[in-house]
């Protein structure tokens, strides 16, 4: 019998998103089989390394094997979890990737969360007040925010508030061995993570304040918000029962595909700060060319905002009465 | 080789004469007195000389360990500056240990090796786990341990470990694969608890013994992980060394502790760390700040420097560098640069002085040879090179490449030059020399790679994919791999030799340098070696950068500077040495 | 008294390229009990007069003159709270779009429930019973009090709409097109269930469309309207047995029926005049057959003519 | 075919698959169908103008489109001036969309925006090659313009869609079909969006081209009064069958078929004294008729509905002079 | 009237709408500001920005000689950021036009024929939309090699998605619109009707999201020169920022810093301006709203 209403929708959705990171895989492997030279020789730079311990190597890496046994080998690999071997660190991907991921998880759920509700605050308000001078203040301040590339502001924001007035830390999740536990580490943590989070949440506050207002500005032409005005509601009411409900459904998608878009600030205030997330490690995999690191990470973050757009899509399944009861998507 | 017998048997004898002596009856006979005295005389003689040699080694260990002088105050906390790339990550006994900054600063002080080189000037050999050590053909080695020697865990360190880390490590990693300790298979046996031998494949005819540069890891522990040594992920990193590990963050910090049983005794610093930051401009700021002591490895850039001299509380040690750079040029390609006159024109042509000035800000010092003028081997009569437009000019103009076409630059004289995209250094050296050259007329075209292409090309001079490369390495006093950049092809060279060069006169040389135990006909063949590198050039020996370390003396006294600085692969001295005020 | 006065209402929309007159004095009364049908062809500005009496008239759009008087004060000068709570119990309005004026996240309970506990204080649950009421008086079972708004066809959403707009008891009720779009048999449903609802409720309605048709069958009284003016106000029977102004015959007879003789199909030559240069003089003048001088160069005034008013220069 | 016949179709089908997601396909063996046409058969003659008449979703708007082959049927025959259309392959479309051709509903999006009056015109010229150089070009569509009284054609030359009256758009629509000289024109509602005033001027430009060039017409409305204007004969459909077909004035004063006589009932009437009737027919019209008939597709909303109309499908049947019903109520005439 | 002459006029009526928007007048202040930088870079009292100067001159503040100071090879921070301009604004217009071309070739494609093809090839424009942009460009970038033309493939590579989608959305509902229907029932063929009928309409659309891959690929160029991605061999004011980064003379020489971060920010937020103005223009009703 087809799935009829949400289930049917959230079963598509989650077809979708296994046959994306199948293809995502796919072309994981593939991007890195497209490296010029010999992976094995990157690996051990060191012209020292006899010919043996190379063939041992190419063995072990399993790239002995034609391109299509060697992709049934990274899949079968994947399916057990294992993501390869850092050329670098000589440790399981996942293990290193897994090593990173509570600090990005920390500060990313944070600067999004502040980040998502500030914007949607303010771009609501800005959509409501358009035309007045208050919406031209937010309008302009968030697209200058959105035009500065993350790294920059991070940059500045550790010029004035780490170098010139020394009030954060100059990077880092704590303070090196400072033996603090408990409270006190997370006090630590705290006060390193302001600079970075607010790096972030200017980063993608003006993203959610542009898409907010315009959905806000769509939703208001709409005739039911006439509708509402006519039914003698108060402004309030017919801001938050009517348009910022219906104007909130765009947003959620978009925060979906933005997701894909979000890992960009991630990298680049992580690299500024020195933070050891998934970023920053990005960032080191790309110095050392730890191709699988890198390999690791690009599907981690590839797999993450995949599932982060499932979930989104869920939501909004739910959110928006249409999808819930099985009618047009 | 310094003494054959072990520090053991001769306190031993020394010890056992001195109870002899005071415990002995009182004499009897003349006969009995005189042969006691004799007796006395000859054991006094051996006790003295035993004297001697202890004082001697203890001042050695002292020296070296860092021994209490009474004068000397413990505690304190060193914090040493790396910046995120350098960090470690792991505690994995691989590549990182060697090869990046932090890891190689890193064991040398949580692991004892079995000699350690000493600090400039001289780089002695100087016994650390081992006291003696003795090798008749430079092929079988017998190295005498200590004994007092525990590691952290409260094992002793006996000649079952030595011998269990010299079999496998090499396999840990390929990294480690160093010449000098590969062995044969089930050739390292252990004699007794603190005697260990074993026979290399190839003989070692240096004035260094074998198996430089390895830590001794405890057996006990890393038995079970044989097999796969990267298996292990060493948490604890327990070792014998001076320090011990108090907390490991990767890319974060690592919190050293002194090892208060260290049969050394304990070193002077109480804590020493190794924090990460962002960029260089967050490390500085925190060496000014007094958040950092010191810079680890790298020092600071040489713009930088002069915002750190005058300051209170603040020295900058300048060193002359570990790191030579070169150009690299490629002869297997069917190029002008075959033309010996092209590369010396080319040689000529660069003003080396500009360089200096410019990309190191005058921090650094020319250089001809693959061995550091402050080195015994370094032949100091070699060409010299120095910039003269005029005679790079004739030698062209001789040699018939002219500008046909008056545009400025000669026919054919065309080439690429080859850089990595991450050296910054390295690439405003090559702006420069594209500067220079095309005051010759050689067109130079700088081409950009990452470095693993860089690596592929150069290494593969025959897939002609280069034609001049800017390279650079750290040779340190114990350089003598460098010379497999120079050893041909048809002798077993490849890889190494990024130039394809072929001189059978060098290889002949260079293989009997290294089987030559004589010291003067080492340097002999050393000196000849150089020669014809620099009459050839291969390689065209640039410059050296000089490390400029910026460090706080508010605290702590006794930073010790070797060539490339207060902290580098060749040197964990500073954290022997170094004390509070 | 009249319900509803508009008096010389003027809306002007700015445009760099001029005003748009969209409503050019206007004026009608509409009295208690009385449905009062506005016909005029798309753009004449029927939709800016209708939007003008929820005073919901915006920027590049204003009022420039006139009074709309509402139970005896003038709407225009009243505060926005006023206004605001006028809106629902004083006039309400069914949009022309009943495909997108209802909320499509909100069950269609709730939107009466949220007017009828706005305008007055009873508890929710009386309000939802009222709302269960409204759903069944527009013919709809009140077990879909909790169906959102796509769940129902057109003609439902647009009954939907009537419940909202009766929800609080209006004492006006605009209908703007409300069956435009709808396909035949619906929209003869959704007539019927408009004169049940006006007989039961006894409700004033302004009457927006034009179609013809049915205005004649919904409504006593008809203004017919041509750029921006209103040229002919009668009693729906004169004016359909006797249009008196050219525009309203023209437009008579260019509607075809489908009772009686097949006749003949007469179309008014040309196109409805844009609105920012409108035709000097009489407005309808380029189009009229029976044109004079005069028409082109004065602007006929509103004449009193056997119980209607017609603006033309043809009335004497 | 019949002698003046220019176009006949018969048991013309059109199902549409309806969407599905993959697990559905998966799940489900037997994909459902709209049935937006199902089994339609008529003719047209020389000169005709026969009106298809229905509310929206019963399968009029694709019927037109099927005979131009916009949508390709399903099944069916249909057979214009001797040349089966549903075997045309593209070239032989285009020679078939030069005799056959299509007036749409809304004239503010059949003429493309970003193209002048003449540019629209030229496009049918140039495309199907009917003019030798541009003087000739002009002259064919100066002609065009002036036949849908679109005079002085230079005032509307150069002019964009957007500056055109609704009525105008449509003529150019018109004037654009017309260059072409067709044999049959399909007309898609092509007056509905337009203002009343000038819809009558539609319908009689349409009339004259009948009489001037003979062609002749299907003429596809929801709206039976003004059908009744214009068509010589009528087919009402319901959910994608025509369930009557007869001369226009036997089927307003005649209607046999229940819901023509809805219909006819619910159209509202200009004049005020005439008093309203209710309709007789009950619920609304299955927004997508998935099923497979086996029934009267109009029983459950029929007042007369009797035991027979549950259970089989009433053929199309021919009650009186050129009157066909699809009725189980209706007796055949001979 | 020809009608190369009509689409100038068009497009100067389209110039003059921009110029009523407050932000539009901005961003085409910004465009044109940096364009005749470019432009006349050579004019500006620059010299060869990738030449070295002398040694006094290293890492000197911003003087009356080298307007911006100098970085650490005495190089002039002014003819840099001059030039960087060329880089930007070449990076962004190259990466512009592949992105629209093959954005747009796959939205109106796969708009036009829906369908199969249309499944396939939305499904990949998802697939490539899903992916983190900026770890794909490093990857690209790394697998590729520093060089601005990677820059420009990378950068496409990441923003045809949303040139294809919007472009696919916007030709679904051209094709509803009639006038594609009645061309083609007129004869004109498939090509025709994609590029002489739906295309034209789309191509305001397209200019507004050309204006925004602008600021991604200017933006990318930044990033992936931070990253150390970018070719050292090119003036561009990303190498700066990473040259800076990288030396540690960013405390010290804030002149070395600051005119690159000023001049990104600055051309971004033009082009951003611009973008806004030109979707705003392009709104239905955007001429009746501001009463034109």
């Amino acid at each position: 019998m087809p799935l009829k209403g949400f289930a049917g929708f959230a079963t598509r959705k989650a077809l979708a998103a296994v046959t994306t990171i199948f293809a995502i895989i796919c072309l994981n492997f593939l991007i890195f089989r497209l490296l010029p030279g010999d992976p094995i020789r990157m690996m051990f730079r060191d012209p020292r390394v006899s010919a043996e311990q190379l063939q041992l190597m190419t063995e072990k890496f399993g790239l002995d094997k034609p391109l299509w046994g060697q992709f049934l080998a990274y899949l079968q690999a994947l399916f057990q979890g294992d993501l390869g071997i850092s050329f670098w660190q000589k440790r399981a991907v996942l293990e290193v990737i897994a090593d990173r991921i509570p600090q990005t998880l920390l500060l990313v759920v944070t600067a999004l969360t502040i980040a998502i509700i500030l914007g949607i605050l303010l771009g609501a308000i800005s959509g409501w007040k358009s035309g007045t001078r208050l919406d031209t203040f937010i309008l302009t301040a968030s697209l200058s925010m959105y035009s500065i590339p993350a790294f920059s502001l991070g940059i500045i924001l550790m010029l004035i508030f780490a170098f010139y007035l020394s009030i954060f830390p100059l990077g880092g999740i704590s303070t090196p061995a400072s033996g603090f536990t408990g409270l006190g580490y997370w006090r630590d943590v705290l006060w390193h993570m302001f600079l970075p989070t607010i790096s972030i949440v200017f980063w993608y506050i003006g993203e959610y304040v542009l898409l907010t207002r315009s959905s806000m500005l769509d939703t208001l032409d709409q005739d039911y918000i006439t509708t509402a005005r006519a039914k003698g509601l108060k402004e309030f009411a017919i801001l938050r029962n009517h348009a910022l409900r219906n104007a909130l459904l765009p947003v959620v998608t978009a925060t979906g595909i933005n997701l894909a878009f979000a890992v960009a600030g991630i990298i680049e205030v992580e690299t500024v700060f020195s933070w050891p997330g998934i970023g920053r490690l990005v960032y080191d995999a790309v110095m050392k060319r730890d191709y699988p690191l890198l390999q690791g990470t690009f599907l981690v973050f590839a797999v993450a905002v995949v599932l982060a757009n499932l979930v989104v899509d869920l939501i909004y399944g739910f959110i928006d009465p249409r999808i819930k009861v099985g009618k047009a998507e | 080789m310094r003494t054959k017998k072990g520090l053991l048997s001769l306190l031993v004898v020394a010890l056992l004469a001195l109870s002899l002596v005071t415990a002995c009856p009182a004499p009897t006979t003349t006969e009995e007195v005189e042969q006691l005295n004799a007796t006395i005389a000859d054991l006094e003689a051996q006790l003295a000389a035993a004297n001697a040699t202890i004082v001697d080694l203890e001042a050695q260990l002292a020296a070296a360990m860092g021994e209490p002088a009474e004068e000397i105050a413990y505690g304190g906390r060193l914090d040493v500056g790396f910046t995120a790339g350098e960090g470690l990550e792991t505690l994995l006994c691989d590549s990182n240990w060697q090869y990046t900054e932090m890891g190689c600063v890193f064991w040398p002080l949580v692991y004892d090796q079995l000699w350690i080189m000493g600090p400039a000037p001289d780089y002695e050999v100087l016994p650390m786990l081992a006291t003696s050590w003795e090798t008749e053909d430079g092929i079988t080695w017998t190295f005498y341990l200590r004994e007092d020697a525990v590691f952290h865990d409260g094992v002793p360190v006996t000649a079952e470990d030595v011998a269990f880390t010299i079999e496998n490590l090499p396999n840990a990693d390929p990294a480690w694969a160093f010449t000098d300790i590969i062995t044969e298979p089930g050739s390292v046996k252990v004699i007794d608890d603190y005697t260990v031998e074993f026979t290399l494949e190839q003989s070692i005819g240096t004035r260094w013994p074998a198996a430089y540069w390895a830590p001794i890891l405890p057996k006990h522990i890393w038995e079970p992980y044989t097999d796969d040594m990267l298996s292990f992920s060493n948490d604890e990193a327990i070792g014998s060394g001076p320090y011990k590990l108090k907390e490991f963050k990767a890319a974060q910090y690592v919190w050293f502790e002194a090892n208060e049983d260290y049969w050394g005794g304990r070193p002077y610093l109480d804590e020493v760390v190794f924090r990460t930051y962002g960029s260089e401009d967050a490390q500085y700021m925190a060496l000014k700040s007094g958040e950092a002591d010191m810079i680890g490895y790298l020092g600071c850039s040489a713009v930088a420097a002069e915002d750190f001299i005058g300051l209170e509380d603040m020295e900058v040690i300048v060193s002359p560098g570990i790191g030579l750079q070169w150009l690299s040029f490629n002869l297997y390609k069917d190029t002008p640069l075959q033309d010996l006159e092209v590369r010396k024109a080319i040689m000529y042509g660069i003003d080396r002085d500009r360089v200096i000035e410019m990309a190191f800000l005058g921090y650094a010092q020319t250089a001809d040879s693959f061995i550091y003028p402050e080195v015994a081997e370094h032949n100091p009569n070699l060409p010299q090179y120095a910039y003269d437009v005029d005679l790079a000019n004739e030698i062209l103009d001789n040699a018939g490449y002219l500008d046909s076409d008056g545009d400025g630059m000669r026919d054919d004289l065309t080439f690429e030059l080859l850089a990595p995209s991450d050296w910054t250094d390295e690439l405003k050296a090559a702006t420069l020399i594209k500067e220079q050259l095309a005051e010759i007329g050689i067109d130079i075209s700088l081409t950009v790679l990452d470095l693993d292409t860089y690596y592929e090309y150069i290494y593969t001079p025959e897939e002609e994919e280069y034609e001049i490369a800017i390279a650079t390495e750290e040779p340190g006093p114990h350089g003598e791999w460098m010379w497999e950049f120079c050893r041909s092809y048809e002798a077993g060279g490849e890889g190494w030799n990024t130039a394809y060069w072929a001189n059978p006169d060098f290889d002949e040389a260079l293989d009997a340098m290294l089987a030559e135990v004589d010291v003067e006909q080492r340097t002999a063949y050393l000196y000849e070696m150089q020669m014809l590198m620099a009459e050839d050039l291969p390689y065209g020996v640039l410059y050296r950068p000089d490390l400029i370390n910026p460090v706080r003396t508010d605290e702590f006294e006794g930073y010790v500077e070797t060539m490339g600085g207060i902290s580098t692969w060749i040197n964990p001295w500073t954290y022997f040495e170094l004390h509070l005020k | 008294m009249a319900l509803l006065e508009v008096e010389h209402l003027k809306i002007y929309y700015f445009t760099r390229q001029g005003a748009v007159k969209a409503v050019d004095d206007i004026s009608f009364t509409l009295d208690k009990d009385k449905t009062l049908g506005l016909i005029g062809e798309s753009g004449c500005g029927k939709t800016t007069m209708v939007f003008a009496l929820m005073r919901f008239v915006a920027p590049p759009g204003r009022i420039v003159a006139g009074k709309i008087i509402f139970e005896g004060r003038d709407i225009l000068t009243i505060s926005d709270k006023e206004m605001r709570r006028l809106r629902g119990p004083g006039i309400a309005m069914v949009f022309q779009s009943a495909q997108n004026a209802l909320n499509p996240v909100m069950t269609v309970g709730k939107q009466i429930v949220e007017e009828i506990l706005e305008h007055e204080s009873v508890t929710k649950e009386e309000a939802w019973e009222r709302a269960r009421k409204q759903l069944e008086l527009v013919g709809i079972s009140g077990d879909r009090i909790k169906s959102y708004p796509h769940e129902f066809s057109g003609g439902m959403k647009q009954r939907v709409m009537i419940a909202i707009a009766t929800a609080c008891n209006p004492r006006l009720l605009i209908l703007d097109e409300p069956v435009t779009g709808l396909d035949v048999i619906v929209q003869r449903q959704l007539l019927t269930l408009l004169s049940d609802l006006r007989e039961e409720l006894h409700l004033p309605i302004i009457f927006i469309t034009h179609d013809l048709a049915v205005v004649a069958e919904t409504c006593g009284e008809v203004a017919v309207m041509y750029a921006g003016k209103i040229v002919e106000q009668a009693s729906t029977v004169s004016l359909y047995k006797e249009p008196a102004h050219p525009y309203s015959q023209a437009l008579m007879k260019s509607y075809p029926s489908i009772k009686g003789k097949k006749g003949k199909l007469r179309s008014i030559p040309g196109a409805p005049p844009g609105l920012t240069n409108p035709p000097v003089g009489c407005r309808f003048h380029p189009r009229c057959p029976y044109v004079m001088d005069i028409c082109r160069q004065e602007e006929p005034i509103f004449k009193q003519r056997d119980g209607r008013l017609v603006a033309c220069h043809l009335i004497k | 075919m019949e002698k003046d016949e220019v176009l006949r179709v018969e048991n013309l089908k059109k199902y549409f698959p309806v969407r599905k997601g993959l697990l559905q396909l998966i799940s489900s063996r037997e994909r459902e169908y709209v049935h937006a046409v199902d089994d339609v058969s008529f003719s047209v003659h020389e000169g005709e103008i026969l009106g298809f008449i229905g509310e929206s979703g019963c399968g009029k708007t694709t019927l037109g489109r099927i005979l131009l082959r916009l949508i390709e049927p399903s099944s069916g025959q249909i057979c214009f001036d001797g040349i089966d259309v549903t075997s045309l392959n593209r070239k032989e479309l285009k020679s078939l969309r030069r005799k056959m051709q299509m007036i749409f509903q809304d004239p503010h999006g059949s003429l493309n925006p970003r193209r002048v009056v003449s540019e629209i015109m030229r496009q049918t010229v140039q495309i199907h090659r009917l003019a030798e150089g541009k003087a000739e070009e002009d002259e064919l569509i100066r002609n065009a313009l002036e036949e849908v009284e679109l005079k002085p054609a230079e005032e509307f030359w150069n002019r964009y869609p957007i500056l055109l009256s609704g009525g105008q758009r449509q003529r150019v629509g018109i004037g654009r079909v017309l260059i072409l000289q067709p044999k049959l024109v399909i007309a898609d509602e092509p007056i509905s969006m337009l203002d009343v005033s000038v819809r009558m001027g539609i319908l009689e430009l349409l009339l004259r081209l009948r009489d001037r060039f003979g062609i002749s017409l299907i003429y596809i409305s929801h709206d039976l009064a003004t059908a009744r204007c214009v068509c010589d004969r009528i087919a009402i459909m319901y959910l994608g069958k025509i369930v009557e077909i007869a001369p226009t004035e036997d089927i307003i004063n005649n209607p046999l078929h229940p819901y023509t006589q809805a219909l006819i009932l619910a159209v509202p009437v200009p004049d005020p004294t005439v008093k309203l009737h209710d309709v007789p027919i009950k619920g609304y019209v299955p927004l997508t008729p998935t099923e497979v008939f086996s029934s009267c597709r109009f029983h459950p909303r029929c007042p007369y509905a009797l035991e027979k109309c549950h259970q089989e499908e009433p053929p199309l049947i021919k009650v009186g002079h050129d009157h066909y019903v699809a009725c189980t109520r209706a007796t055949k005439a001979n | 009237m020809s009608t190369v002459r009509r689409r100038l006029t068009e497009a100067w009526g389209f110039f003059q709408l921009l110029l009523t928007h407050r932000m539009g007048v901005l961003g085409l202040s910004v465009f044109a500001l940096f364009a005749i930088i470019a432009l006349f870079a050579p004019f500006l009292h620059t010299v060869d920005p990738g030449k070295s100067g002398v040694v006094e001159n290293i890492l000197i503040p911003p003087n009356s000689q080298f307007w911006l100071g100098t970085d650490d090879l005495a190089r002039d921070i002014w003819s840099q950021v001059i030039y960087g301009s060329r880089i930007s604004l070449l990076i962004g217009f190259l990466a512009t036009i592949l992105t629209i071309f093959v954005g747009s070739l796959v939205g109106l494609i796969s708009g036009f024929y829906g369908g199969k093809i249309e499944e396939v090839l939305m499904r990949i424009t998802d697939f490539f939309m899903m992916l983190p942009q900026l770890p794909l460009m490093i990857v690209l970038a790394a697998v590729l090699g520093p060089s601005i033309w990677n820059i420009v493939f990378v950068v496409s590579i990441v923003s045809w998605p949303f040139a294809a989608r919007i472009v696919r959305s916007q030709v679904l509902s051209l094709k509803e619109r009639a006038f594609v229907e009645a061309s083609r029932c007129i004869g004109a063929s498939d090509s025709f009707l994609i590029f002489s009928e739906i295309m034209p309409n789309v191509v305001p659309l397209m200019f507004a999201e050309a204006v925004l891959i602008v600021t991604e690929a200017v933006y990318a160029e930044a990033v992936l020169s931070f990253l150390g991605l970018g070719d050292p061999t090119t003036v561009s004011w990303g190498m700066m920022l990473h040259f800076a980064f990288e030396s540690g003379a960013m405390v010290k020489a804030p002149w070395w810093v600051v005119p690159p971060i000023v001049s990104i920010v600055v051309l971004i937020l033009g082009f951003t301006f611009l973008g806004t103005a030109v979707s705003d223009v392009l709104k239905p009703g955007y001429k009746e709203k501001r009463g034109l």
